[in-house]
């Protein structure tokens, strides 16, 4: 970006790219024509959304009382569907806003992907607060506008800060999508033709790289990234304390915040290994998306997943430090009661499998890290399960205690979101494309004729 | 809501019970009408409550009630307050006797059986058929169960006029009880008990609390007699039988003997009370054979433990209640005679049981009534039977050959208002009507009278007419003339009587003030009369009877709480869904086994089990109960009924079917504790219907207990008891300023919450304080709660995943839970309700206010504002809050076997409460309508709302006493002088600072309580 | 101004852009416009820019964000006051976190606004001074001058020897 | 360009259609649907009852008809017998008049109740006690509008929203406690 210093040649994390304009051929060429797969891909999304139309038709005309959900079990499959996805959209922000503010030279070739995912698994998760509330022809009551029964929402509620949170957090994060793919859009618009080229003419806004548009372009984004830094970590606190400012033993706890924003990036970017890998195969993007990249991502796996395991266990420890009956008795059926495989899946696929991730070849085994990422994707799910229905099922009052059995409709409802999800994402793929071109041209060499002027020597010792 | 009409149903009950039948149904036309009346009642006022007196005919116990109508349509039932049974509660029988009114299932009209199937007949022409049929007949006879006096003289006169004969049946007849009382003291009756006066009381297996006589009297009684009052001195209870029923799990101690094995407690207690006889009279010999020693081994019960339970019954005014009818077997005359040696050599008869006085409403008529009958109708001189108001092809245990033999008689009749197992056998049915709709009187103990009055019009829905006037115009037609043309003058010439009796000049006044006060007492029943103990004029064996049948297990077949012997009367959502006191179990039957030998076994609950008999065998799940011997297994009456109705039928089984057909030979009563059975598990699983949890508290300050001995002690430093101080730190402003409040319930609305309205001092603050010690879990407040506040039923189906929707979850835990052997039991009931914290944890969490503290302290629940994020319910500690999963108030369920309130059904909605639907929250709302109404009269009138004046459903109906509403703020109620009791708790309030509105006090032991909290 | 003409030279490196630039600029040609597949700082540093106004924006949005945010929730509560949990109607640690997320949003907002604005985005002209290679691999330099310097300027942009030189009369290219 | 002018189209009519949407939402929320909506003015009442005359001419009280509004929640609709009262001796003057006035003394004689068509009806879950209302001196016409000027009745000045409620409730200073509606 306009801000950013070139890297020292040393470092070049594309050492066989050269030719600027050869991005624009390698990337843009991603735009072509969709294959077979691709075709079947989207028609596999396409009946998936059905199945989560279908079920959610059936939840609304005969009631919520389809799903398994009970007393004292009232949050389930949904609201761990809700987090797990709201967790997914984080790593995209990091790695574009984040990563950006600190420089890290593996994030140009990958941001793309990953903020296109942010954006998609936001849409997601806006799906779930609408579809698990028993009257969702009343949820505009969240709201606050002014209405004919001068009433507003209770500000109080975490709920309602969760609809800010995480309306702002779709918003800002897709300007912040939309604004990077700008330049590239233009790009793409220069070399396509017909309908194509009106569409990206349209959407490119007829960015046309000059001076001008840049430097404020530049500034416009730094500043974009810094809003969406805060924004990232406090979005995923809101949805923490969803749980923290509650009551429930198991939820009432100060190191949730912390505890969720690093499991979020932790799914994110495991996520985001587990969608960039198909896409390199596809495509054909080796040149991009090298071993290096994946090396910095599984390092970052590793980092967060110690975060989120030594909060597990530190959640143990002072469940059992306190002292406090009803806490003790919650963790102790959270580890050996009636949902123990949960928590034990929890354990391992979160605590147990990244531990290989210390090994340096695992680390640049694409494969392996394919699969470590499917399993890290798995844990994070079951992670927010155990946290939101081990705590409910076994509360204080102990005559009330009771066991949830998800419904089918739940479980089409969870997997028609993952369909939604790639939907969107299938189309990014054919649209947008998925490396950002201007970016990369920043830490590829600078085409220099003679040497660089004097002045200009600062600029690290190009040529 | 989604249905305006559900609530204001009464519009079209207008326009009925103002110019009779036809305009039902206009709710589903599109344009809603106004039904005004042609000629207005005096009494009803559009939108007011009217209230009839009447007398409840759920069971014999006969309570004086009061019905609540709106518009000429009965809402709901109470006590009355004046009646000297009910004293102004009610059971949940009778509280659902309202969904046995509009109970969809009712017969429509007179029913003739014509080609095999039951049609349709006009009632001229069924008062014909009926006449023919009894003309034609010869001798016929009338098999009925109880029924009010003028009822039974009409029915017998009748008899007499026609040629034929009546035979009373109950199948929980107290024959043999009436039988000793005869051979003791030459007094063939129930006498009158004065649980009261008894400082120590010991029940051997009779469950006074829930089956037996009169519970809900009685009930009030014990909780009189073994409630700590203030001088801290309490009565004592002793439960002797083989299993814990709710009454045995009030008890202080429990003495688990040997099936059978009452008369050799008894006697050895009359053996140690009277000197080894010398006081016993009569039976000085049969007393000294039996000393503690001698049966300790036959009971099973340490000859210690006797010794020590007879010193404490001789000290004060004692009372021993006879074996029930759950424990009746072949000695039982003998057994009832031993207990009744015991009360009068410990002095009791005449001071707290009462021969003189006796009870004229317990069911009397054992089984060898019917035995004489089936031996006539063999003998082929029967030539038609009539039954009303009993269902004895259920009733009869399958081997007695009633059926076939009621089905040889050529002309079969019956007089029920729904059809049951009989009426599936009969020829003609000429439906009754319902209770709340007829005439009809009561006697409860001699010189105390009752007046059962139609409350309303009859249900439109049902082309009904009441047994006694059929009969008058049956009679007629058969040129007879029983010198009354409707039951109502057969009534009033009866009652002319009685007026005449009291010196009443007019007896128009005299009529009008029993209809108002429902009930006259003419007072003359002496008591107090100390009878004499006979020789016995019969050969008697005290020794346990031997029980037939193969295994090793004792099968007890015993009432239920929720339906008694449960012929009838089961076709009720509000009984079927309640969870039985005991059990907790709703909807199926079950069969209790000790959970050491279920182990033995490899059982588990819900494991499906096949209990077989010489005469029958019944499929069901096993429930484990450690209030249970080893060698017994129990399973409660009332299930399995096949065409019974659409709800009832299908659920559970009928143990009956296991009994023998047999009478006790001394009085001739069935034997219901007789046979032994096998138990062979099906390998099948089955989830239990139940809403419990956990039967333990886990170390958790629910429920917690002081023995009485440390109650003085405790008073001492019941203040820093009072232990939230440090945890006002963590309110005021989301955490930052502390308020300076104790957080008791009066110091609502706290300091930071001093805004707009809050900050008014004047503003009351509604709050409840029940009485641990006097509860005794028999769930009548939440049959109550659910008719008063239109709480819908769910399902069996729903209960099974734990959605049901009762506000009132009457919890038991066990705190000793090996209660096998003798020694402390201790079962803790725990009614909890919405506790309308100070701190709701639930408030805040809403996003859009849909609840919220209202000035006046109540943690209300907007229905309408609701969105269903269920966020509230998650963040309940004490989990009261319910949900609408489905709309459980259609008229047509959202989904096979759901809830769901089919015409007339829905007549019982409560107009002043909201009717709720799918996604909405919902819990105990304090009966705010009920404070709302009284505010609006207030204001009205200008008055100022008295200590009392607002009493919440459970805390009306609640034969215990156990509840106190009231405002808190006003130092002078009831509720803000009991929360001064050292026994003064409030739920996991020092745990989490929710500071309550609702206090408990806590349950009383004579055992020491481990760890001073539970 | 139809006398006015520019010319727009195509470089394939970006030092000879930068060369034609600063002599342009010496030469007192300021009237530059440079196109670059990314943003090249040699280039923006030879044009010499200083701070550009959207931080103010930013700035601007983030504190009515804020404010507004805070003020909103604290007016809805009073509005109709309701206690809920025994808290008092102005829970202000609930409502910083409304007025957060406000702060982010209107700040962003306000910065994407900004960035338009200065940028003259969208730019909706016939895009005729312009060439696609920009987009991929080239660096473009466009001066416009009155006609008696244009000689002087294409002078320069021819010494750096450009890929192409386009004259441009009236916003019309047409290669020369 | 054109096309961004269309989607720019298509934002807008969305926001405010959904705006339309919440807020037919919000009117129709607080009442039963058949009940409003202005179709309340053409109903048919099974005797074309006029108000104007009852209350306006003859200026006669209206709880005299809607007997327990002081004491009840319920207004109450005058029973057969009411009407019966007066129309005894009072026949009607024109041949109109007559005719429905013969109705009502059919209807007595069949003793059968006049099937009137509701005009105000507030949802099911909102409670409003008339007694109260009469109690603290409000006027009917606030609520019912000028009756007494109404040959046929209609529902006038206000949906029965319960904005219009607390906006009384507010100019009054009464408690707007959602309880004392709700429950």
């Amino acid at each position: 970006m306009a801000t950013a210093t070139k890297e020292p040649r040393g470092a070049v994390p594309h050492p066989d790219l050269t030719q600027l304009d050869q991005v624009n051929r390698d990337v843009l060429k991603t735009l072509g024509k969709p294959g077979l797969v691709w075709w079947l891909m989207l028609g596999l999304c396409i009946a998936g959304i059905g199945m989560l139309g279908v079920s959610w038709g059936i939840q609304i005309v005969q009631g919520i009382g389809v799903t398994g959900l009970t007393s004292p079990v009232g949050w389930g499959v949904y609201i761990t569907t809700f987090v797990f996805w709201v967790g997914i959209a984080h790593s995209g922000t990091l790695i574009s806003a984040i990563l950006f503010l600190f420089r890290a030279p593996w994030r140009q070739s990958i941001y793309r992907a990953a903020e296109a995912m942010t954006v998609f698994a936001v849409m997601t998760a806006g799906l779930f607060p609408l579809i698990h509330v028993g009257r969702v022809w009343h949820a505009y009551w969240l709201i606050p506008y002014p209405n004919s029964r001068f009433l507003w929402p209770n500000f109080r509620s975490p709920l309602v800060w969760d609809v800010f949170a995480v309306t702002t957090y779709f918003t800002v994060s897709a300007t912040f999508f939309y604004l990077g793919t700008i330049p590239d859009l233009a790009a793409a618009r220069d070399a396509a033709n017909g309908f194509r080229k009106k569409l990206y003419k349209v959407i490119s806004l007829g960015w046309r790289g000059t001076d001008r548009e840049w430097h404020h372009f530049g500034k416009a984004y730094i500043f974009l990234a810094a809003l969406a830094t805060p924004l990232v970590l406090s979005v995923h606190s809101v949805v923490s304390w969803d749980f923290a400012v509650s009551i429930v033993p198991g939820w009432h706890a100060t190191i949730f915040a912390p505890y969720f924003v690093a499991g979020a990036i932790f799914s994110g970017v495991a996520m985001v290994i587990t969608l960039t890998v198909p896409i390199r195969k596809v495509f054909g993007l080796e040149a991009y998306l090298t071993t290096k990249h994946y090396d910095a991502m599984a390092k970052l796996c590793l980092l967060t997943s110690m975060i989120v395991f030594y909060a597990y266990l530190s959640e143990f420890f002072m469940a059992w430090y306190s002292g406090e009956e009803v806490e003790r008795a919650a963790f102790w059926a959270r580890l050996f009661g009636h949902y123990w495989w949960a928590t034990w899946i929890m354990l391992v696929c979160n605590g147990l499998v990244p531990i290989m991730l210390w090994f340096k070849r695992v680390r640049y085994s694409i494969p392996a890290l394919f699969t470590i990422s499917i399993f890290v994707n798995i844990g994070m799910w079951f992670e927010r399960y155990v946290i939101i229905v081990t705590s409910l099922h076994h509360e204080y009052e102990p005559f009330a205690w009771g066991v949830y059995r998800p419904s089918m409709v739940e479980m089409g409802i969870m997997v028609g979101s993952f369909a939604w999800f790639g939907f969107w994402f299938l189309l990014f793929t054919r649209l947008i494309p998925v490396v950002a071109i201007a970016e990369l041209k920043e830490v590829i060499p600078t085409p220099m004729r003679g040497a660089a002027p004097a002045h200009a020597g600062g600029e690290g010792g190009e040529g | 809501m989604s249905d305006g009409l559900k609530r204001r149903e009464f519009l079209k009950v207008l326009g009925v019970s103002g110019a009779g039948a036809g305009m039902v149904g206009c709710s589903t036309e599109s344009v809603e009408k106004l039904m005004p009346y042609v000629v207005p009642p005096e009494e009803i006022t559009p939108g007011v409550a009217t209230w009839y007196a009447s007398v409840c005919g759920e069971c014999e116990a006969g309570c004086g009630m009061w019905v609540r109508t709106r518009e000429g349509r009965v809402v709901k039932v109470e006590g009355n307050p004046d009646h000297p049974v009910s004293g102004g509660a009610l059971c949940s029988r009778g509280h659902s006797s309202v969904q046995g009114l509009y109970n969809p299932d009712r017969f429509t009209g007179p029913m003739a059986r014509q080609n095999g199937e039951l049609q349709p007949i006009s009632w001229d022409e069924a008062e014909q058929r009926l006449a023919d049929g009894l003309a034609a007949a010869g001798q016929h006879l009338t098999l009925t169960g109880f029924a009010g006096p003028s009822m039974m003289t009409l029915m017998e006169s009748f008899a007499r006029a026609t040629g034929g004969g009546v035979v009373r049946f109950d199948p929980l007849a107290d024959a043999p009880l009436r039988e000793a009382g005869r051979i003791a003291f030459g007094r063939n009756v129930v006498p009158w008990y004065d649980i009261e006066e008894a400082e120590m009381l010991v029940s051997f297996g009779a469950d006074f609390l829930e089956s037996w006589l009169s519970p809900v009297r009685d009930a009030r009684a014990f909780s009189r007699m073994s409630g700590v009052d203030e001088r801290g001195s309490k009565g004592r209870f002793v439960f002797v039988g083989s299993r814990l029923s709710l009454t045995g799990q009030n008890a202080d101690e429990w003495l688990p003997i040997q099936p059978g094995s009452e008369s050799l407690v008894a006697l050895a207690m009359a053996n140690v009370i009277s000197g080894a006889g010398a006081g016993a009279g009569p039976y000085r010999d049969i007393v000294n054979a039996y000393t503690p020693e001698n049966v300790s081994e036959a009971t099973g019960i340490p000859a210690e433990n006797i010794r020590e339970l007879a010193i404490q019954f001789a000290e004060g005014p004692s009372l021993a209640l006879g074996p029930g009818v759950a424990g009746q077997h072949r000695n039982a005359t003998a057994a009832n005679l031993a207990v009744a040696v015991l009360n009068s050599v410990a002095g009791n008869v005449g001071r707290t049981l009462h021969y003189s006085a006796p009870q004229l409403n317990a069911p009397a008529f054992g089984y060898s009534g019917v035995e004489r009958v089936m031996q006539l109708i063999g003998q082929g001189v029967v030539g038609a039977v009539m039954i009303h108001g009993s269902n004895p092809i259920y009733a009869l245990p399958a081997s007695s050959g009633f059926r076939a033999a009621f089905e040889s008689v050529p002309f079969k009749v019956s007089f029920a208002s729904s059809p049951d197992e009989t009426t599936a056998l009969c020829d003609l049915v000429l439906p009754d009507r319902h209770f709340l709709e007829s005439w009809g009187d009561s006697a409860v103990r001699p010189g105390s009278w009752a007046i059962q009055q139609p409350a309303m019009r009859p249900v439109p829905h049902f082309d009904t007419r009441q047994t006694g006037d059929v009969l008058l115009s049956v009679d007629s037609l058969m040129g007879q003339d029983l010198g009354a043309a409707t039951f109502h003058d057969h009534l009033q010439s009866r009652w002319q009587t009685v007026a005449a009796s009291t010196g009443t000049a007019d007896f128009e006044v005299f009529w009008q003030e029993a209809l108002k006060s429902g009930v006259v007492e003419l007072g003359g029943s002496q008591t107090g009369v100390a009878e004499q103990l006979r020789q016995p004029d019969r050969a008697l064996v005290f020794d346990p009877p031997d029980f037939d049948g193969p295994g090793d297990l004792h099968l007890m077949v015993y009432p239920s709480s929720r339906f008694g012997h449960g012929s009838q009367n089961t076709n009720r959502p509000w009984l079927l869904e309640l969870p039985d006191p005991v059990s907790k179990i709703t909807w199926h039957s079950w069969v209790e086994m000790h959970p050491d030998r279920a182990a033995a076994m490899g059982l588990r609950n819900g494991d499906m089990v096949i209990l077989s008999t010489d005469n029958g065998s019944v499929e069901l799940p096993v429930w484990t109960y450690p209030g249970i011997r080893e060698n017994v297994v129990a399973v409660p009456m009332g299930g399995g009924h096949e065409g019974a109705g659409r709800f009832s039928d299908g659920n559970g089984v009928n143990p009956l079917d296991l009994l023998p057909a047999e009478s006790e030979a001394l009085s001739g009563g069935l034997v219901h504790f007789a046979t032994k059975v096998t138990v062979t598990p099906t390998g099948e699983r089955r989830a239990l219907a139940t809403i419990s949890g956990s039967d333990v508290q886990s170390n958790r300050p629910i429920t917690p207990a002081v023995a009485l001995s440390a109650l003085t002690a405790e008073a001492d430093h019941a203040e820093e008891e009072d232990g939230n101080g440090p945890l006002q730190e963590l309110q005021g402003v989301g955490g930052f300023v502390p308020v300076e409040t104790e957080g008791r319930p009066q110091d609502f609305p706290l300091e930071g919450a001093q805004h707009g309205e809050y900050g008014d001092p004047e503003t009351p603050r509604w709050a409840m304080t029940i009485d641990l010690d006097k509860c005794t879990g028999c769930s009548a407040c939440v049959t109550a709660c659910q008719s008063e506040n239109n709480v819908a039923w769910v399902g069996e189906s729903q209960v099974t995943m734990g959605r049901d929707m009762g506000w009132i979850r009457l919890e038991r835990y066990y705190e000793a839970v090996d209660a096998s052997h003798a020694g402390p039991l201790d079962v803790r009931f725990m009614p909890m309700i919405c506790q309308h914290c100070g701190n709701a944890p639930c408030e805040p969490v809403c996003p859009v206010y849909a609840t919220y503290h209202t000035p006046d302290g109540i943690n209300t629940q907007v229905y309408n504002r609701c969105v269903g994020t269920r966020y509230c319910l998650n963040n309940c500690p004490y989990k009261v809050r319910v949900y609408n999963w489905y709309t459980y108030t259609d008229e047509e369920p959202v989904r096979e076997g759901l809830g769901h309130a089919p015409e007339p059904m829905n007549w019982a909605f409560n107009p002043d409460v909201t009717v709720r639907e799918n996604g909405i929250m919902e819990k105990c709302s304090f009966c705010i309508h009920r404070i709302r109404g009284a505010q609006d009269r207030a204001a009205v009138e200008g008055s100022v709302i008295q200590d009392g004046e607002i009493i919440p459903a459970c805390q009306q109906s609640c034969p215990a006493e156990a509840i106190v509403f009231g405002n808190i703020r006003d130092t002078r109620s009831r509720v803000a002088q009991s929360v001064e009791s050292a026994r003064v708790y409030r739920v996991l309030d020092e745990l989490i600072n929710t500071q309550p509105a609702v206090s408990y006090l806590k349950k009383v032991t004579f055992h020491d309580v481990e760890s001073g909290e539970h | 101004m139809s006398e006015t003409k520019g010319i727009l030279a195509s470089y394939e490196y970006v030092d000879s852009a930068v060369n034609a630039i600063e002599k342009l600029r010496a030469g007192g040609l300021k009237k530059i416009t440079a196109y670059m597949p990314y943003p090249e700082h040699l280039i923006e540093d030879a044009l010499g820019y200083d701070q550009s106004p959207v931080r103010v924006w930013t700035l601007a949005g983030g504190l009515c964000g804020a404010a507004g945010g805070f003020a909103f929730t604290a007016f809805t509560s009073m509005d109709w006051p309701l206690v809920t949990g025994g808290k008092p109607i102005l829970s202000m640690p609930a409502y910083v976190v409304i007025s957060f997320e406000m702060m982010v949003l209107f700040g962003a907002l306000s910065t994407i606004i900004g960035l338009f604005i200065n940028s003259r985005l969208p730019y909706l002209k016939p895009m005729v001074v312009y060439d696609p290679e920009f987009s991929g691999g080239r660096f473009g330099v466009y001066i416009t001058a009155p006609p008696e310097r244009l000689d002087e300027a294409r002078g320069i942009l021819q010494g750096q020897d450009p890929v192409e030189l386009r004259e441009d009369s009236a916003g019309v290219a047409h290669a020369s | 360009m054109t096309k961004r002018w269309i989607g720019a189209l298509i934002v807008a009519l969305a926001t405010l259609g959904s705006l339309v949407f919440v807020q037919t939402q919000d009117s129709s929320e607080t009442q039963e649907p058949e009940a409003t909506n202005g179709a309340t003015t053409d109903v048919v009442q099974p005797i074309a009852f006029p108000h104007n005359v009852h209350a306006g001419i003859d200026r006669i009280d209206c709880q005299y008809c809607h007997f327990s509004a002081e004491r009840s929640v319920d207004a109450g609709i005058p029973p057969v017998r009411t009407c019966i009262g007066c129309h005894q001796i009072i026949g009607g003057t024109d041949e109109r008049q007559q005719a429905e006035i013969a109705k009502v003394r059919e209807y007595w004689t069949n003793q059968e109740p006049i099937p009137w068509v509701r005009i105000y009806k507030v949802a099911d879950h909102v409670h409003f006690p008339h007694m109260r209302h009469i109690a603290a001196q409000v006027d009917c016409a606030e609520c019912h509008g000028p009756v007494q000027e109404m040959g046929v009745l209609a529902e006038v000045n206000q949906p029965l929203s319960m904005g219009w409620c607390v906006s009384c409730h507010i100019e009054r200073d009464v408690s707007r406690d959602c309880s004392v509606c709700h429950y």
